[in-house]
Parts: structure tokens; sequence; C-alpha cells
């Protein structure tokens, strides 16, 4: 019988690291080492703990990454709070890739690019990030626009500083929601700051982050000039099986793990708004 | 068209179940239908339809998707697929026929469900044609002719015989391995049984139920209906017309620790439930209405929007006799029809 | 009765009583009624039904409807009272939100025992001097009232309202039923016989949770067999422990609130006599705790949130009935 | 549990013991060198009262042949009333355990109390032959849980 694809993979945590107080980044190969699958950027895998449960996550590495793949989870539910008590050399399963991702190859190629990202919303920007690092002359200016709760609570901030800023032809932008000794930075919401910046409305936009973020967010952006042809998002419902077949992952008649997890506003907007 | 007398179906039956199992509706003690394995001495029930739709020999309530050894901080992964024994399901009405058609839709495509996909391979469906057809039933409204049922085989009773005729190889094959039992037949007779079941099935009251007015193409027309509220005001929120449905097949997967290993077994699954989409950090679905409307949407609305106009329901009634509240599909077809 | 049952619920409308009725609404066919509740006279009008088929007991939905703005008025028979008693015993409807009319209770009408007779193409039911003319597509066909009675109402243990506003037509008086004897019946077989029966039975289960959500007595936020953290969450039965669990523990949970509507056997597709499981423990706490109906009253304490220094012990399971 | 021809069937025996009486009973057995099987696994409760059934039933999903309830006399419940209530829940519990044609044999409830070792191991001693004489518990098990 052919392989299914709801029969996961074993994956090895070979590496743990605490990136905020709830949020930490896991690296995962297969028992043989090097990468279970391949996967483009903004593409996700089914993690799980049998016995636990399983759930989508997106992968936070870039393709471009040969050796390992990580992820970046925050501490909420059953599963994750497993996640997060696990010791290194612990496996896992894992199944995928799932779902579509950032037209990195395609529509992106050759533009500007400005992500913008609140929290945890890092984790699947990551990956395009740096993709498009790794291939730096397919694509224009890059700007990274980044908020969270505070200083403590930025994802990756150790990648942000030492990597991402150091990069020609990057910037990056920094914001938490309040004031905080030993942070220099801006202080304010992400939306607010997104105005502040005024990014030229040439550039294509890569959001995720809170609903809430995600919706001020895009009504700044339109007041900006920008359309809703240039903005894409990255979607999250609860999923079981993760190929459109157990039904509930649906926003109107597509399915977030097939059709998904990637859309552009303007598809968004021919949708029922129930997400 | 082939024949064989109706006092002789136990003769069928034997020769069939002789090299495969065989499934045949029976009557229940409380008087309802439900397939069973076929054993000597059991009568094929008259009943127009079982409690449980067919799709159980396809999608079982619950099946055994993998299991895994947990040790230390090693996982072992066993798979427990098998190679499914050739069955045949005798009986099936039309609408649950057509049922088939519909799940295939969404378990053959790409990935292919490799444990539904076994089954179906391994299945012959022999339909049977209806000649006493309900008042709940509106499969016409889909499309569907219950006096020629689809099917790997087709079967219709004129009152003393049994006709049979093959749809593809696999009938085909069923046929050939019982042809000896079977005789040429004249269907005259047939023809005019078939010819009354049409005219009492123009006659029944939801004959002129139509689905001219549903589709992908009004999708936000109706997911903003106003009619929602009032409809699935009284829905208890309970699995029963998920679960009678032919068509329904949301699943939920889930592990169970046996106190020895892990099994991950997957179940039928009802968006009517609270927890159906329930996430750690919050429910798209909050209330009955969303739960109610979702059901029904993905019948009229979003299966045809993703299946070339198909619609997600062969109306054959369960929900409509079924349902605790008796809240359907056919009253919110009426209800919500915008024309 | 409906006729006078509408007028009145009109009057109450007008007059400013209650701004809504919570009652049954005519269906696509002579039998498929649904509960609902009514904001105008004209909807009472063209929608509102009381006939024999009226069975589903809307008590249950005044759980919710009872903590919305406003009274609703609702009609309840008298089975129905009894657990709309037991719900505001337990403190799950607002009593002063709820506006009650009494009204006379079945027997009323399965239609799945007509079906079952081989009566199909159901276009209307008539009930003449109880005997049932049933008109189909295949023409009229008859059988007599009482077999078509559900299995709920043949057995009715009382015609008498327990909690009510006003009435409308005459009180009845709690009946001596035959409610016990197939539990009796049960109860002299051998171990063996029952396990058959009752693996027979439960095997049915689909696990829809019909007889769950409808039962006035379950009226928990969050079910345990919902709920990922109990451990005994299931969504289907995936093996007969399952069923009997999720049968035992839900008959158990309303043992002593359970005032017999028998909702759980009407709606239950597979006609599982789920009602039979609630009577045993019905029967057991009369037997072995002195009488107590449940929904009777709002003051008393109920069963098993009770006991006394002289009860009998465990062991008394051995010394009664069959082994 | 398999059954071995060559090999006597043992019974896996639950006993729910309430923290005040029983399972100082249990104890004081055991300091005495007093008996009792072991088949017995014992689950520490600080109440016999604290016993939910679903918790009987599930030590039978679990591969329990036999499960005993224990906590203090009635009238000298640590907490007053609790095994008053237990004693109700139980009986009604058993009664419809025995209804649906469960073997009667397998469930009990029995008071023993802090000063009673003797009639502990004697109890448990008791209970397991008794769950023995039935063999292993099959109809109201979970096979997802039979050891192969």
């Amino acid at each position: 019988m052919n392989n299914d694809t709801l029969i996961p993979y074993i994956g090895v945590v070979t590496d743990i690291r605490q990136d905020t107080p709830d949020v930490k980044t896991f690296r995962v190969v297969s028992p043989e080492g090097g990468k279970v699958f391949e996967h483009m950027p903004g593409q996700c895998a089914m993690l799980s703990i049998p016995g636990v449960g399983e759930a989508m996550f997106s992968i936070t590495s870039s393709p471009t990454n040969k050796e390992y793949m990580e992820f970046s989870i925050k501490k909420c539910g059953c599963l994750t709070s497993w996640l997060h008590a696990m010791d290194v050399g612990q496996q896992i399963t894992i199944r995928g890739p799932y779902g579509n991702h950032f037209p990195v190859e395609s529509e992106l190629k050759g533009k500007d690019l400005l992500f913008i990202a609140g929290g945890i919303g890092l984790a699947p920007l990551r990956s395009v990030i740096n993709y498009v690092r790794d291939n730096r002359s397919d694509y224009g200016e890059v700007q990274i626009v980044y908020g969270s709760r505070s200083k403590d609570d930025l994802v990756d901030y150790k990648e942000i500083i030492d990597e991402w800023m150091a990069d020609d032809g990057i910037e990056v932008d920094l914001t938490i929601d309040n004031p905080q000794e030993g942070w220099d930075g801006h202080v304010g919401f992400v939306p607010n700051y997104v105005k502040e910046l005024n990014p030229s409305i040439n550039k294509t936009v890569l959001i995720c982050g809170p609903p809430i973020m995600i919706k001020f967010t895009l009504s700044g952006l339109k007041e900006l000039g920008f359309t809703e042809t240039q903005v894409y998002t990255t979607m999250e419902l609860k999923m079981k099986c993760a190929v459109g077949k157990c039904g509930r992952c649906n926003i109107g008649n597509k399915y977030v793990c097939k059709d998904g997890p990637v859309f552009r506003f303007d598809q968004l907007d021919e949708l029922p708004d129930e997400y | 068209m082939l024949k064989i007398s109706l006092d002789k179906l136990d003769k069928l039956f034997e020769a069939v179940s002789a090299s495969q199992t065989l499934y045949i509706p029976v009557d229940r003690e409380d008087g309802a239908a439900e397939y069973k394995k076929y054993e000597s001495g059991m009568k094929l029930s008259s009943a127009l339809n079982t409690v449980r739709s067919a799709k159980d020999f396809f999608f079982p309530q619950t099946e055994n998707l993998v299991d895994f050894k947990m040790e230390g901080k090693n996982i072992e992964v066993i798979d427990v697929r098998e190679e499914s024994e050739d069955f045949v399901i005798f009986g099936v009405r039309a609408c649950d026929a057509r049922s088939f058609t519909i799940l295939d839709k969404v378990f053959l495509c790409e990935p292919v469900d490799s444990y539904y996909k076994n089954r179906r391979d391994h299945g012959t469906v022999v339909t049977m044609a209806c000649t006493r057809p309900a008042e709940t039933c509106f499969c016409g409204t889909f499309g569907i002719d219950a006096a020629a049922p689809e099917g790997d085989a087709a079967c219709y009773s004129d009152g003393e015989s049994l006709f049979i005729e093959a749809h593809n190889e696999k009938g085909q094959k069923f046929i050939d391995s019982v042809a000896s039992l079977f005789e040429d037949g004249d269907t005259a007779k047939l023809e005019a049984v078939r010819e009354k079941t049409r005219e009492v099935l123009k006659k029944l009251p939801l004959a002129n139920l139509t689905t001219d007015n549903f589709g992908g193409d009004k999708l936000n027309e109706y997911f903003n209906s106003d009619k929602w509220g009032e409809l699935s005001e009284s829905c208890l929120g309970c699995g029963t017309c998920t679960f009678v449905c032919p068509t329904c097949q949301c699943y939920d997967i889930k592990d169970f620790n046996t106190g020895h290993g892990i099994k991950r077994f997957r179940c039928w699954d009802s968006c009517m439930y609270s927890d159906f989409t329930k996430m750690a950090h919050g429910n798209p679905r909050l209330t009955q209405l969303e739960r109610f409307r979702q059901r029904f949407m993905h019948k009229l609305v979003y299966f045809p929007a993703n299946n070339n106009g198909e619609f997600g329901c062969v109306g054959c009634g369960r929900c409509l006799s079924k349902c605790p509240i008796s809240m359907n599909i056919v009253k919110v077809m009426k209800a919500l029809e915008v024309k | 009765m409906q006729e006078a049952m509408i007028n009145r619920a009109k009057q109450l409308l007008a007059d400013g009583t209650v701004n809504r009725v919570i009652g049954w609404k005519r269906g696509e066919f002579a039998y498929d009624i649904t509960p609902a509740v009514f904001d105008s006279a004209d909807e009472l009008d063209s929608d509102f039904v009381f006939d024999d088929f009226t069975a589903a007991n809307v008590s249950k939905y005044l759980v919710k409807e009872s903590k919305k703005e406003g009274k609703v008025l609702a009609f309840l028979k008298p089975c129905d009272t009894y657990s709309f008693n037991q719900l505001v015993k337990e403190h799950r409807v607002v009593r002063e939100n709820v506006y009650i009319i009494g009204i006379p209770g079945g027997p009323k009408l399965d239609a799945e025992k007509i079906k079952a007779k081989g009566i199909t193409g159901i276009l209307g039911v008539k009930n003449e001097n109880y005997t049932l003319k049933i008109d189909t597509v295949y023409g009229e066909e008859t059988m007599p009232f009482y077999e078509a009675v559900l299995d709920k109402c043949a057995s009715c243990k009382s015609k008498k309202h327990v909690v009510y506003d006003e009435l409308m037509g005459d009180e009845g008086d709690v009946l001596d039923s035959d409610r016990f004897d197939m539990v009796e019946k049960l109860e002299n077989m051998t171990a063996q016989e029952r396990y058959d029966f009752w693996r027979e039975q439960l095997s049915k289960c689909i696990r829809c949770n019909a007889c769950r959500n409808v039962c006035p007595a379950c009226t928990c936020e969050k079910c345990v067999f919902d709920n990922p953290a109990s451990g005994v969450e299931n969504k289907a039965p995936a093996d007969s422990f399952e069923e009997n669990m999720f049968h035992i523990i839900r008959a158990f949970h309303v043992a002593g609130r359970c005032t017999d509507c028998g909702e759980c056997s009407r709606v239950c597709p597979q006609n599982i006599p789920l009602h039979l499981l609630n009577r045993k423990f019905i029967k057991d706490i009369n037997e072995l705790y002195g009488n107590y109906q449940a929904g009777e009253d709002t003051t008393s304490r109920a069963p098993l949130n009770d006991y006394r220094q002289d009860d009998c012990e465990a062991g008394i399971v051995h010394e009664r009935g069959v082994e | 549990m398999q059954v071995n021809e060559n090999k006597e069937f043992e019974p896996l025996i639950v006993a729910f013991c309430c923290n005040w009486c029983s399972y100082a009973g249990a104890d004081l057995s055991g300091t005495n060198r007093l008996n009792y099987p072991t088949n017995v696994k014992i689950i520490r409760v600080p109440c016999s009262c604290r016993v939910n059934p679903m918790f009987i039933l599930r030590a039978f999903q679990r591969g329990a042949d036999g499960v005993i309830l224990c906590g203090c006399h009635p009238g000298d419940c640590h907490y007053t009333s609790g095994n008053y209530f237990t004693r109700r829940r139980m009986t009604l519990l058993f009664s419809m355990l025995d209804f649906l044609g469960i073997e009667r044999d397998r469930t009990r409830v029995e008071w023993v109390s802090a000063a009673e070792g003797a009639k502990f191991a004697a109890t448990m001693n008791e209970f397991t032959e008794a769950v023995k004489k039935l063999g292993p518990n099959r109809r109201l098990e979970d096979l997802r849980c039979r050891k192969q």
C-alpha cells in the first residue's frame, strides 16, 4: 500500500532555544540526520506527541537551510505545553509539508518587500525573510516592521540584531507596546508605526500577527494607498487531517490547510467573515 | 436482462457469501433496518432504507490509523493497515449509491486517502431500485433516478423476479460469479413497475424541490442571510443529522492511550459539535448558529463551489425522519432560497 | 385546543405580559414539528401547531430563553412541567421570566411507529375516534391510534401539572402507570440474558448525543464527554466499553434528577430504550430510599444529595433480583 | 490479561481506600505481617466519597477484574458524612452494573477502620478469590487496552 499522508514520520528535536518567556524554537531533523522533508516558505507541518495531540505549525526555517527545520512555538494549549516541556533528543512525529506558500518564485520576485509582524506572527515570515536573504539578488528592497508586547517578547531577537540588521539593503524597524528600561527603540503599536514609517506604496506586503493587529494595519495600509492585491497574509484554524478532508478549517469553500494558509487579501475578501 | 426468482434470493446470497463477505439490509426487531453481514437464514429487508447509511463500509465510524510505541525519548510508528478483503454490499438504494460518488470526490482526490481507497477497491456495490419511495425522499432534486440506481451492478424487482445488470467491470465480475443462478428474463413487467415508481416519485410532496438557486455563486448572499438565526434556534447541537447522513464525511483524529501504546484513530465528527473548530486560542464558530450554518452551507454552497456544481446531498431523507426536532435540509432550503 | 392556545398567546402578547411564545411550529409533513419561538401574532397564526405530534418537551429551551430580555410564554404539558420544575429547583431557569400555561398532555404519536407498519408516503394523518386515517401517495391506510402512541406516552406517569401560571383544560392526576414493568422483566432475567439484551441495544449507539442534548436534566455547560481534559472524552464509540460507559455515566448523572420525561428514547435515531436505564435508577431509589419523583417540588432533597444513617449497604445488590 | 492454561488466572484488583481509615487499615495489616494478595493495587483517595462512578468504570476499562471501595465505617467519616453519600452512590451504581449484566461479584464496598488490619487482609483475600472464580473481566473491558 502507498504511504498515507496521515501516517507521520519521526522527527528528533536536536536543539531547543528559549526565545521569549513563552516561545521556544525547536530544531527538528530526521533520525538519520538531515531534514525530514523539503518545503517552501510559508508552508506548514503537523507536529505531534502521540497520546497528547497533533497540530499544525508553520515552518520557521528557510528552505535554503539544508540541514534542519525549525519551529517557533508559543505555549498556549495542551500540545504546545507538552512541546515546551520536552528535552533535547526527544522524538516527535511530523508530517507535511502542507498548504500553499508565499509566491517567492512568482509574484514576489523582483519586488520590494515589506514584512509586518506582531509577536509570534514573525514565525511564518522568518522563513520567507531568510529565503529572501539567501536569494538576495532576486528581490528589491526589504523592510521589516516587527513589534511585540515588550523587548523580551521579540522572537528571534538575536538573529534580528546580529544577522538581519547587519545585512545591507534590509531595514528593520522594531517596536514594543510600552516603554521599557533598556529599550531605546520605538514604542507603540504596529499599525501606527507602519503609518509613521510611511512605506513606499510600490512594496508588496507580507503580514502576520494577531487578528486585531492585521485588521488595523490593513486599514492603515489602505490609507497610505496600498491595495488589497499587494498584501499577503497567512492564516490558521483548527486542523486535523491537513489535507482538506476532515472538514473543519474552511473559510467559505476554501480550506486553510490546502488552499491556504497563505492568502492575498483580495482573495479573503470574497470569502465569508468567519475566522 | 438476467433474472432470478425472488424466492431463490437466499440461494443467491448463499452463493455470494461462500466466496466473499456479503452485507445485506435486514429488519431489526424495533422495525428499523440495518446492514448486517449475511448469515444463512437472513431475509432481505423490504424497508426503503437503513438508519445508518452505507457509508460505513468505506468510511467506518471509527478506524485505527496508526499505532505508536513510546520508549524513553523514542517513538516507533506502526503501520496497522492491511489489505481489505473483497466484499459485496447488496441492496444499496440509489441515493446511497450516489453518496459514494460524493465521498470519492473528497477521499480519492490528492492526496488519496489509502484507508478509504483500500475498502473502495475491494467493495462491490450492488444497488436495488426503489419501488415504494417515502414522503421524505427527494433524490430527484439531485438528479437521481430512484428507479434506475447507479452502483457497480443494479437490481430491479418486478414483484416476482429480481433482474440484474452490470454497470462496470466490477459489477460484471459479480454477475459472472453467480451467473449459473440467473436466467434470461423478459423485462416487460419490470418496465411497467419502473414506470409506476416514476409516477409515484412525481407525486411525492418534495418532488418540486429544486437546487436551481443554490450553488457556489451565491456564497456570501446565503452566508449572510438573516434566516440562520431562526432556523438554528431550536437546534440541539447533536450529531444525528451528520451521523445518519450518507455524505457527511468530516472526521476527527484522536489518540487513545491503551496503557501499552498509543492508538491513533479517526472517527466521525460533526460540525454541529461545539468543539469541532475549538482551538487553544479561540473558536471561530462560537454559537450553534454558525455551526448549523456551516453544515448547510457546506452541502448547498461550498461543496458545489469546489466540485463543479455537484451538491453534498443525495436526498435520502434520513435527516428528515431522524432529527430530534425535525429541522432539516429541506426546511433550510425552502426558508433560505433566494430566487 | 390549538385555536384556543393561539388566541390566548395573542392576548398575552398584546397586553405585554410576555414578549414571545415558545411552542411548536408546523413542518413539511403531518408529523415533523419543530419547537420554535414566536414573536408575533402573525407568526402564531401561520405556523403555531398543537396536535398529536407535538411531543417535544420545550422545557430545556427555557434555560436559555428565560435568561433573555422580557418574559416568555411557554405551553407545558404535564410531563414538561416536571422537567421545568426540576430546572427551577436546580436554578437553571429564571422562573420569573417564564409565564407557564399548563396544557393537556398526550398521548402523542410516533411517526416511526406508523412507518414501522409499512405505511409510507404519508401525506396526512387524522385521528377519527381513535383510528388513524392516514392519507398516503399509495392510497388511504388506517391503523389503531394506540398502536402509534409514543412509548413515553404509553406509560405516562402523571397528567398533573406541577407548576403553572394558568391552566387550559382540566387538571389531571398522578397515574398508576406500568412504567417499571420492563425494568422488572429485565431484573428477572439472568445476568447473561441482561448482558446480551443491553449489548444488542447499546451496540446500536452511534454517539450522536441526541439523548444527552435533548435531556432537560443534562444542562452542564460543558459535558465531561466533551472535555478533552477529562480523560474520557469520546466522540464515537470506538469500543463496546465506551458505549456502556457513556450511557451508564449519563444515566447516573441524572439519577435522582431525571423526571422520566422519556425524551431520550423518543429522539434516539437507533431506537435504543434508554429510558430503561433511567427508570432502573428511579425504581431503585423508590425501593431503597423511599418514593421520590424528581420535579414534583422545588424544595425536597434529591436522593443522591441525601442520606440516612440506616441506609442499606451496597451489598444489597447481591440479595436482590436474579444473578 | 491472557488466560493461560498452564497458569492460574491472576485477577487484577483495584482497591480505592480512603486516606483516614482504610488506607491506615492496609498499613496496619502490613505492619502486622498479615498477607493479602499482590493482585490488589491500592489507590488512596481522601475520602471514599471522592470516588466518582467514572473511576470504577475506568478501572475496569484499564484492565481491572474487580474493583473494591473501602472507607471509614458509617458514622466515622473524617468529613462527617462522606461515606453515607458513597453508600447511596455505590449501591445505585452496582445495581446498574448488575442491571447491565456485569457480574455482581466484581464490585464491592467494604468499611475498614484504621484499627482493622486483619479485616483488610481478610477482605482482600476473600474478594480476590471471588473475582478469581469469575475469571477475567470480559463484559466491561476495553479491548484496546487488553495486552496481547
